[in-house]
């Protein structure tokens, strides 16, 4: 299982603040896509998230979102494992 | 490894950065500067639309990454102590939103301390500012000059 | 010229920064930013014969001096108020010597401005410290490093 | 009358926080080194000043001093009038 958040801007805009993400579901969805399925990445997420959610391909790729694997923020394209919580948001505002 | 004391606060309570001053002026042994830096909500006149700022955080990562941060500054200059304290939630204009305070023997260490964690708190730590309008709710947008803040660290 | 609020104060009385800090915060319109610099009495433990210091100054020429200081901060970088309190007299260990606080509504010119102020203090305000030990006394020496962190702001 | 102020290790070394001095004494004095008398410099006064005390030359040769003219810093040698506060003092440690 794989814990996928959005926070702030995002979630809105998604409708949504959490998906559990099935780690075959994941796997069969980049197998179909004649990718090795041993190793995912945030892209390859995204994609999967698009594809079960058509209409959040535009909010995905129409802005510069940050990516934190485990609560550590890291740069995309970034591997992605079994377990792993995936946070998506918009450039952070705080302070 | 620094041995700087550290504390970090998330929280909807409101807080007081005089106390905080008062906590870290009494360090063992007597630090020879402290700096206090305070984040308030602005006065919204500009605006008279905004009735208040509510602040959404990533619970659990904010923590570790003020952590972080606040490690990583201990680490560059000799401190003795970092206190720093986020609110969350609804907050009105005039209210502090952040403070941060640096216990250390010399000026030029504290104060780069204090404006380095507010460099990369305002980069890195996942907090988001809303504004609650009469005319409904706005997110705040991100600064470039926030970036540019931070990358002067990096050379 | 500038329309910052600017109070100075030389005094033997103690004061305190958490008091500073919390009128610079009560500004209208409310500050985005307040920053304080406190300097302190170092624990003097690494040299038991030190029991206090005594800051002598210049009646009358520090108190220009000081806000001189404060105006040039005020005229380089958007400030609503400064406050600057500096001891005189004996004092002991952990004791304050000297605050600096700046409301801005922007975080980076609160800095600058409690930075500069510190900076041309150090290098122009007529105050003079002397050890008081158990073998005598011992006028501080002046700090080069001092001398450079001023100059910083002259290019 | 030219008000001269010393301070901190340079008053205690010298043994004087204060002197007067009379206008047409160091008038006097500079014409007396074949110097026009309308106008004076600092440097003139600290040779009034050692003249009187000769013990005073080495304290001020020997060390890095400020002056203060009407309670400003100034370069040295400065113009001096009737009527200054002239103040000398070393290297400030406030703050």
């Amino acid at each position: 299982m794989i814990t996928v958040l959005f926070f702030a801007s995002l979630r809105d805009q998604l409708g949504s603040d959490k998906q559990l993400i099935n780690i075959e579901s994941l796997a069969q969805f980049i197998a179909s896509n004649g990718t090795p399925t041993e190793a995912f990445n945030s892209d390859q997420l995204i994609a999967f998230l698009c594809q079960n959610n058509p209409n959040w391909q535009s909010v995905f790729s129409e802005q510069k979102l940050f990516i934190a694997v485990n609560q550590e923020i890291v740069q995309a394209p970034c591997p992605i494992a079994d377990g792993d919580e995936v946070a998506f948001f918009p450039p952070v505002t705080g302070g | 490894m620094s041995h700087a004391n550290i504390s970090i606060a998330v929280q909807p309570e409101p807080f007081d950065t005089g106390e905080m001053y008062h906590q870290l002026s009494q360090c063992t042994p007597s630090p020879g500067a402290v700096v206090t830096f305070t984040g308030l909500v602005r006065d919204l006149d500009n605006d008279k639309n905004i009735i208040a700022l509510e602040l959404e955080h990533y619970p659990g990562m904010t923590e570790k990454s003020l952590q972080t941060i606040a490690q990583q500054a201990a680490s560059k200059w000799p401190i003795q102590a970092i206190s720093l304290v986020h609110r969350i939630g609804r907050l009105e204009a005039g209210h502090p939103i952040v403070a941060v305070g640096v216990a250390s023997a010399h000026r030029v260490a504290a104060f780069n301390a204090c404006e380095f964690i507010m460099d990369y708190l305002k980069n890195d730590a996942p907090f988001w500012k809303k504004e609650i309008r009469t005319d409904g709710e706005q997110w705040v947008a991100s600064k470039q000059s926030d970036v540019a803040a931070k990358h002067r660290w990096q050379d």
